[in-house]
């Protein structure tokens, strides 16, 4: 672990150049997992992320099944890899605690009644972890869930506000979530609805207003990405298909968007 | 299905009292049903409480013994926290590994503590990067009739508030307390039909699953929130929630938790 | 774990003041639980515990449901704070194996023709420990099944009998347990029906025929105070409900039974 | 159902040869199979013995090696005594971590052992607090067709009697045999229609399937007890078990056991 | 662990005085085991294995039934004392390595289609392991397959070559198998269908290619073996059926056959 | 059933396909998809590689770490070689701990790098008997669409080559390249209707369940090998496959993992 350098902000300057107000930079590519109905690798700052969507399917074993909807189930795992000191294999009380509220911030957007008996399977690996991997994760798994077919009423988008050095900063970064204040993950609908909310640290009231603010921003400003990110993959196979009657396009291989 | 409907049927009768203003049991919407905190009840542990809120009882036992620190914090002590929702305690608890309900309440009781500071863990450390105090906080849950969590958070703190670290046992002078220099509360907030409830009863906690916790200190202080259950909370449901919850918790904590 | 001590008994009395035939004080309070079909606290001693019933009811999984009787599943649990070194939650091979003898202990009294394909579940957690804790156990869980309403041939009664300084004694209290001769478990209906009986340590044939015969009379006196307060419990019940009729008593809040 | 009806119509032919003071093999009540006890059979433990008893088999393997004391018997060795149930050995063992019935043949024997004093602990410490020899009784069921108790106590006793120190491989001197004062044996008396009988066979065991074993050692005293079933014993029977076992085991031990 | 030689091959003799494509003694009995459908205990140099059959039987959990076929199902494993540093009891990852591919040695051989929605289960013991424990429970496997009856397509013989001082030899002993520079353990049909084929260690092309020549010579031996012990088994059985017509044949008891 | 009607479809289609010298996807019988390997793709491994072959995809993550050595191996450095199959890379995979298939992978990975000896673990000790290098391979499969192993084996040891010594972190001096001495490549052949074909796809790989994997190094020699599936091979086949695999592994090597 690195040493707690003396200050987090200078000259309104955070450790890594950004104002307090910004979240680090964020790469989405959508359906790159063969295998999955749906999938997203997303990265943000040092993290890197993917997830899946598997279903709606059947779900196993049988009691388990709701007979008026489907069942959302999500699997939040980090690679051994993922983390300095290698993780054991398999769920921690840590990653068991991250999958249930990641879980309960979808419950409320997807249309689960559409799907009785079946499930939902929502699979999020962690492959390197930098400060932020649940609302990471929860970003990918919203993407996942689209790129699946997956109706909802609508992206849930998550980021996270903090405080250091005294003041409320938008998106940790490493040492601002090792060293801060406080954590204070949310995950909201574009309809300020939300989905998710931890909060680890001291925070006033006020200052808790404030990182309430603050994180709203930040949420918009990820939404905008991952609708930037669907229309972007979307319309590139609209594009893809309607090229394809034409004679092959010369120099660029094909199905890109796929990997 | 029978049980949808049984569900169903409950949903409605307290929708129509809440509309009314009212709850199933009487109270106002920011009561809390009786609190009763009774501390070292159990001669084994070296800090133990008793609560009871309402019908709901649980014990909380503190054990305190020499081991060695995390590598990552060589000179502090360390905290484990852990809950147990034995199968007495409700007909829908299973015997086994704590499931994901047990140890979300085990990781937010844990958080409050350690987050609020409260614990003073550089004064645990005995022998830097070689021997520590672990402390050891076990929540048994007796009788689960509704909002475990308020009370393990209640219980937790009063135990600690007396228990004793045992030196004389170690051979390391007498035994003195544990140096507790906050009284962090966790109060859940529950949302159903736009009312926000404190103290949910089995029944309403059953029916409306969606919570907001909130951990706060003497000073008013936030170190620790959770939303909880699988639908959307507002922002203003949010920020009413944790005024409410403050001001539960300021109560609780002059009335039954300060010396 | 204290020191030997040089002598168990002076004069005729023990470390506590009984004498050899003595048992320790015992305190039992039924129907303390909300959630339980059945329940029971019991103090014996040093002793703390809890015993509770559930069932009959449905036996998950369907293949161990058998066709003709009731299947009695019984759990001892130890808290982690229930003795001087902190265990570990979860079962332990001494309690797996308490566990089984104490199913056997009820199973020759248990009517479980009358309920085929159910499960009667008894719970016992020990919350303090203190010698003799499967003995107290079997006497909560009698009286939780009792409490419960399942038909039985008669209450269990249980006690340990044992050898210090060469002398049978009833109820080793922990001292005793730690460093006598021997130790005898036994648990009997009052029809002097052996339904548990377990020997470690050292005893001749007829040391044996003696702690055996003192058992009998421990196991009576058991069987009076269980007795004793299944009356009270139930008379007491019996009064109020006739006093509910009445205009309400004044001066002692109703319900206390249940606590 | 078929099998209850099987059971139904063994227990009445058993019940009716003993009405008849018969067997279904024709031995008296108070008469073994034929005994086989070979020691010395597997070279890479430290002990072993492999037992017949009729045609139920088990091996009994005996390792030894250094380790840490349990830190409240800091000079003594430690004993460590595990049953395997193994699938090969019955249709109805499965493979998977021991259940209740490994784990109380395992105590029982492992208690005989401890209670009778037979191994000499205090002198398997190496350096007090620090080392000690920690010895493994693995008791490993190869075809069970009755009685596995008595033949896992017989194989133990028996490894124990030929097993060598290995000081030699840890540079500590010379082998020297375990030092091991009394010979414990268990004798398992099964009740059935208000007759005792010893040594039950397959048949008899799952019919009548309550039992008393007592383990007595080479001066006829006892040193563990335990009633196994799930019907009662009268005082009566216990005492007449008692005098049963003792008199089978001292036969067992002169014939088997003795060098 | 036994020091390295310096040569493991002298004037063309090994260290226990083989030449290079000599088998060591191998030592088989047929149908050792009451309870199981089929069994077989083998001894082969160092090894002692117990193989047991039980089926074609009811395969559960239900879901794992095949409609067309039987499941062949494999358990290899080693008793805790079989080796010389004492083993944990239960399934490791080697153990449930070869659990699969002898089981995928078998696979090929079983006529499976005779015995839909059924299991065959083989367990093989490993009593005492000496070099080749995987190939000796095959073997044993092989016969006891043939000792209970299940239709297969020929029997399985196996063996090990490897290299040591450069050369290929077959059936390494343990000093060989530690310290040599390949090994090679092999599974076949008489008609050389190779069932089992794994490699470790160091060999070029032209080596191989020698060691499985070899091979093949080595499990010729083998099958011939197998073949004469089922041929003694069943003659012997015969004999013993024709016999039994005459008068009791004079001082040797009977079914020897089965221990 | 279905799925068996498929799968005899399936079959049929590829053996037409085959009897014409074809493949579902029009490679030739030694013909690999596309490979492409990434190596330092992860900031927080000491090591780690992407292998993509067709759409099959996964990562290898090396950590490495100071830790004790195995007593039997005191101056040598640790491999430690684990897979996880987790349920987002195939609808197949289940969470939970690695099952047979998963260890195959881990277990035949190892023993290519162990027993070609490309790792000097000799180097990799750092104090005798005290602390070496412990090495942990962590392969991290992504999407499944066949031969899981040739990509994890690629992966394993490009991860290796690239995989620095953390001796800075541990005051140890300066991070050095781990002491690679050879590149083994392990080669997947499968046996369907007579054919031998490298790669298979995840169709192929379902129908012809049977392979011969075969690990060879930079000189050409062998060492690791394993037959893995139900169905027997011919010795032809298995000399032929060893040919194959060498050949496509010098082709590998070549094209991706020299430096």
């Amino acid at each position: 672990m690195s040493e707690k350098p003396e200050h987090f902000i200078v000259d309104g300057k955070r450790l890594d150049g950004r104002r307090v107000d910004e979240l680090r930079p964020i790469k989405i590519e959508i359906g790159v997992l063969g295998r999955a109905d749906g999938s997203c690798y997303l990265e943000w700052g040092n993290n890197k992320v993917l997830a899946a969507v598997y279903g709606p399917r059947e779900l196993h074993p049988r009691h388990r099944q709701k007979m008026t909807r489907s069942v959302v189930q999500f699997r939040y795992n980090m690679a051994s890899f993922s983390v300095d000191e290698r993780t054991r294999p398999g769920p921690s009380r840590r990653s068991i605690e991250i999958s249930k509220v990641s879980r309960e911030a979808f419950e409320p957007v997807v249309f689960t009644k559409f799907f009785p008996k079946t499930a939902i399977d929502v699979f999020v690996e962690i492959l390197q972890a930098g400060a932020g991997t649940r609302t990471a994760g929860i970003n990918a798994a919203s993407l996942a869930l689209a790129d699946a077919g997956i109706p909802m009423r609508g992206l849930v988008s998550a980021c996270a506000v903090g405080k250091v050095d005294g003041e409320i900063v938008l998106d940790l970064m490493k040492e601002e979530d090792n060293y801060g204040e406080a954590d204070l993950p949310v995950a909201m609908t574009a309809g300020r609805q939300i989905t998710l909310l931890q909060m680890d640290g001291h925070l006033t009231t006020e200052e808790f207003y404030r990182a309430l603010e603050l994180a709203k921003t930040g949420c918009d400003q990820v939404y905008e990405l991952q609708r930037q990110a669907l229309i972007e993959k979307y319309s590139k196979e609209y594009t893809t298909e309607i090229e394809d009657e034409d004679p092959a396009p010369a120099g660029e291989p094909e199905g890109d968007a796929d990997e | 299905m029978s049980d949808d409907v049984m569900t169903e049927i409950q949903r409605d009768h307290l929708f129509n009292l809440i509309l009314k203003g009212e709850r199933e049991d009487g109270r106002a919407f920011d009561e809390f049903r009786e609190i009763s905190i009774e501390t070292d009840v159990i001669g084994t542990a070296d800090g133990s409480a008793r609560v009871k809120l309402g019908k709901t009882e649980l014990l909380v036992g503190v054990k305190i013994q020499p081991g060695e620190p995390f590598p990552d914090t060589p000179d502090k002590g360390v905290l484990i926290t852990n809950a147990e929702l034995v199968p007495l305690a409700s007909p829908e608890y299973e015997a086994g590994p704590p499931r994901e309900g047990a140890i979300e309440i085990a990781r937010v009781v844990d958080r409050g503590i350690r987050e609020s500071k409260s614990l003073d863990l550089e004064k645990l450390c005995i022998t830097a990067g070689e021997k520590v105090w672990i402390i050891f906080i076990d929540i048994h849950v007796l009788n689960n009739e509704g909002n475990i969590l308020d009370a393990a958070s209640m219980g937790s703190i009063a135990a600690l508030l007396t228990a004793k670290l045992p030196r004389a046992q170690y051979g390391m002078g007498d035994d003195i307390p544990l140096p507790v220099r906050d009284i962090p509360v966790a109060v859940t907030v529950i949302e159903f039909g736009g009312a926000l409830l404190l103290d949910p009863s089995l029944t309403e906690g059953a029916i409306a699953s969606t919570s907001l916790i909130t951990i706060t200190n003497s000073d008013g202080s936030i170190s620790g929130m959770q939303k909880s259950g699988s639908e959307s909370l507002t922002i203003e449901q949010v920020l009413q929630a944790v005024d409410m919850a403050k001001n539960a918790a300021a109560g609780i904590r002059e009335k039954f938790l300060e010396v």
